[in-house]
């Protein structure tokens, strides 16, 4: 029931690749951590989009020469940053004031589950033992306007991820509005999945199979 | 690319329509964008709420856009000042409405409209008559009532030194509301007397990050609004 | 039964400098506008204090040469001052941080009436035609910890100040600490105004003439 | 005079008792005022409540703090990072317990805790088990949930310089949490890289005015906490 890796759907860069294109320019842009900070890499040319990282700067620019590293100049994953020319840096309640009150354009979350209506769950596998960490997750997906999810498919044991409805904690209701997954994009609207596109050798039959919730072929194939 | 800079005030308060909320910098006459809400007479916006922490002086600026009668109601802590006359007469004749906030009630309110914090509680005005009606609460043996944020469609706001990304620095008490109020608007149209390269404003430095901010004009030489009222001038001219 | 100027009593500058020895070194004092702005011209040497002006300036210096006022650097009665080394300079929302969230040791405000629990009534006189401007007096009350208020100590017209109730709208209940008038420097505790100290020349029962609320004294004379 | 100069991290946190709650800025290793901390781990303070945003790195800083046993509880917003083991160990043994609080919700607490806000309302963690037990209120058709100010005791602050009206600027993302946690301590105490004559942070960049500050102390070369968990070192050394 797994999709092998490297032999059907897009990898991790292919599906990077399709968030970046999808970004307006000019746009103000939130990546979470993991696969969601490759999408800075794939940002065609003339196209500018200016990055916040919640931890205090707007205008966040590539990994630095590992010499020039700075311990102090750092993103949400702690990882060594740079800052581009027309950069700010600013204190925690005001990076949330440009969260909570709607002033990012785009949010790039990872997702342990989304579910039909667009509930997200990337905070918890609510397990017994497991320390429970939220971050900003829950304040981003509260106040940026486009909540996008970028995820594999199905998790490394075949199971769904693309739900009825989440088993795991919520990190917020009806947020997600559009999933970029290995297999397809797949945008969500009034309590639905809409397929935009699928990777290339993958039928809607077999991307249905793949997902618990019902989809809804939009993508013309 | 991102350039928030537009080559005339004209240009960059024409699609203010009438009934919009317009939050306006300045307490008293620094920060006040004289140039911006000028440009605003000649555009004709009618039925404005505005929210601003004075009601302006003389003849020019806030007191003129009030006198031409686009103004239906007034946000503000302190509407009479040394100069105030236009306020205060229509005002009297009931010719425009007033919701008086307390200093710091209005700032926080504004900051909460731009923070995506809907309503907070707050000691100030308590057993007032500016707290009549609303919400009062209790929290570890103290009354506190409850005041809602205040979102506005448009703010016109004067400040010293902009770049292309919309990052802003003030010039000392000129500084005030403008930051907050850049928070608080839908659309936010800043007048500064200098446009620089990004990367000039030391990223330390940055007062408004460039996010809080959609438009930029440059006025240069911007009026000192004591003088135009000291000289007795009526805008427009 | 009105006293007269000049002929009994503390000027107001002699009230400004009763109010200055007070200040302990090391205050954060906001001074309101009118009578509480010559406080500053009386602070004794050798003690520091940081003046606070709501529109945004911590460490207000005195007022200007003429030729080197600056209309983007005033106070909040809106006149030019200076600032001095080591001043800063904030907005709006943070000023009033520093207000309402008790930072402040000491703010120094006028009076149209104040009552014997402490109760202050300085920013309307409920008259149908005046306009009402309450400015930053409701947050100062609220959030300072020490209220002083310098007053004369009945109106022009001879009508009493210092009341049993408050007969104008209150900016705040149960907030004024101290009282300096012409005639006299009166504590606020418990809902009881107590007399420390009389100005040459005034009596105990001349003071309590003068006076609608209950008056015990506490200055030894 | 003013001068809220210390000269020695003994000193400054001498007075910090048992049981009292502490904020501590920084996020992860930026900002993280680990001499200050070091320091109360000499001084045994027990039974403390930390809000801060995680729990700190191998075993030095926050986290020697935690294994010496002298916090009872944290409210933090990320409690696992990559090199965090000693929270998660004593967490799963019960020794020690967890607020668990979004990381805006978090900023946005302490700053109401500053500003004399008891209490407001943020759509942040609506319909998430972290929103159970609260009030949920709905404003413009939109849920919010209550959240309550922090107030802390004492703060711990790193910061690049200051001076002795306590004034501060700070390096980058290292700003973080540290200005608004100095609002929001009855006792501020900074650690500063430099110290400066007043007068020399141009008034108009100063992040953090001295009022919100208690006490300064000097550590011009700080520890840099990657490197000590990269080396495998503890604290006490």
């Amino acid at each position: 029931m797994v999709t092998e890796k490297n032999t059907i759907g897009w990898s991790r860069n292919e599906m990077a690749q399709k968030v970046a294109a999808d970004i307006p320019d000019g746009s103000y842009v939130n990546l979470g951590i993991g696969i969601p900070e490759l999408v800075a890499d794939h940002v065609p040319p003339g196209i500018e989009v200016i990055y916040h990282t919640e931890n205090g700067l707007l205008g966040m620019g590539p990994v630095p020469e590992k010499d020039l590293a700075d311990p102090e100049l750092i993103n949400a994953g702690k990882k060594c940053v740079t800052a581009i020319p027309g950069a700010c840096y600013f204190h925690h309640a005001d990076s949330f004031t440009m969260i909570r009150g709607g002033h990012l354009d785009i949010c790039v979350l990872g997702a342990l589950q989304v579910s039909k209506e667009g509930d997200l769950a990337n905070w918890s596998t609510g397990a017994p033992d497991a320390i429970p960490a939220v971050g900003g997750a829950m304040d981003l997906v509260a106040g940026v306007k486009n909540i996008w999810v970028i995820t594999e498919h199905n998790t490394k044991d075949g199971k769904f991820k693309l739900v009825n409805q989440c088993a795991f904690p919520l990190t917020g209701k009806q947020v997600v509005t559009r999933i970029y997954t290995n297999l397809a994009i797949i945008n969500v609207k009034e309590k639905n999945l809409y397929v935009r596109e699928m990777a290339p050798g993958v039928t809607f039959e077999e991307l249905q199979r793949l997902t618990e919730a019902k989809l809804i072929n939009e993508s013309g194939k | 690319m991102i350039n928030k800079i537009i080559y005339s005030t004209a240009e960059a308060v024409a699609d203010i329509f009438d009934g919009a909320t317009i939050m306006i910098s300045g307490f008293g006459e620094a920060g006040s964008p004289i140039e911006l809400i000028h440009q605003l007479i000649d555009h004709g916006a009618k039925n404005l709420t505005v929210v601003s922490n004075n009601t302006g002086s003389g003849l020019v600026g806030l007191a003129a856009l009030i006198e031409n009668k686009q103004v239906k109601k007034m946000i503000c802590s302190f509407p009479r000042t040394a100069n105030s006359t236009v306020f205060p007469e229509l005002y009297n004749k009931g010719e425009i409405e007033l919701e008086l906030v307390p200093q710091g009630t209005l700032a926080e309110r504004i900051r909460a409209g731009g923070a995506g914090i809907p309503a907070f509680y707050t000691p100030s005005s308590v057993n007032t008559p500016l707290a009549d009606g609303k919400e009062v609460r209790e929290f570890n043996g103290q009354l506190f009532v409850m005041e809602h944020a205040i979102k506005a469609d448009f703010a016109l706001v004067k400040c010293l030194t902009a770049d292309r990304y919309g990052n802003l620095i003030y010039n000392k008490t000129a500084r005030n509301f403008g930051p907050i109020m850049c928070t608080a608007a839908q659309t936010t149209i800043v007048q500064a007397k200098h446009i620089v390269e990004p990367g000039t404003i030391d990223p330390e430095t940055v007062v408004t990050p460039g996010i809080f901010v959609n438009r930029v004009v440059q006025v240069s030489n911007p009026a000192d609004e004591s003088k135009l009222v000291a000289d007795n001038r009526r805008y427009p001219w």
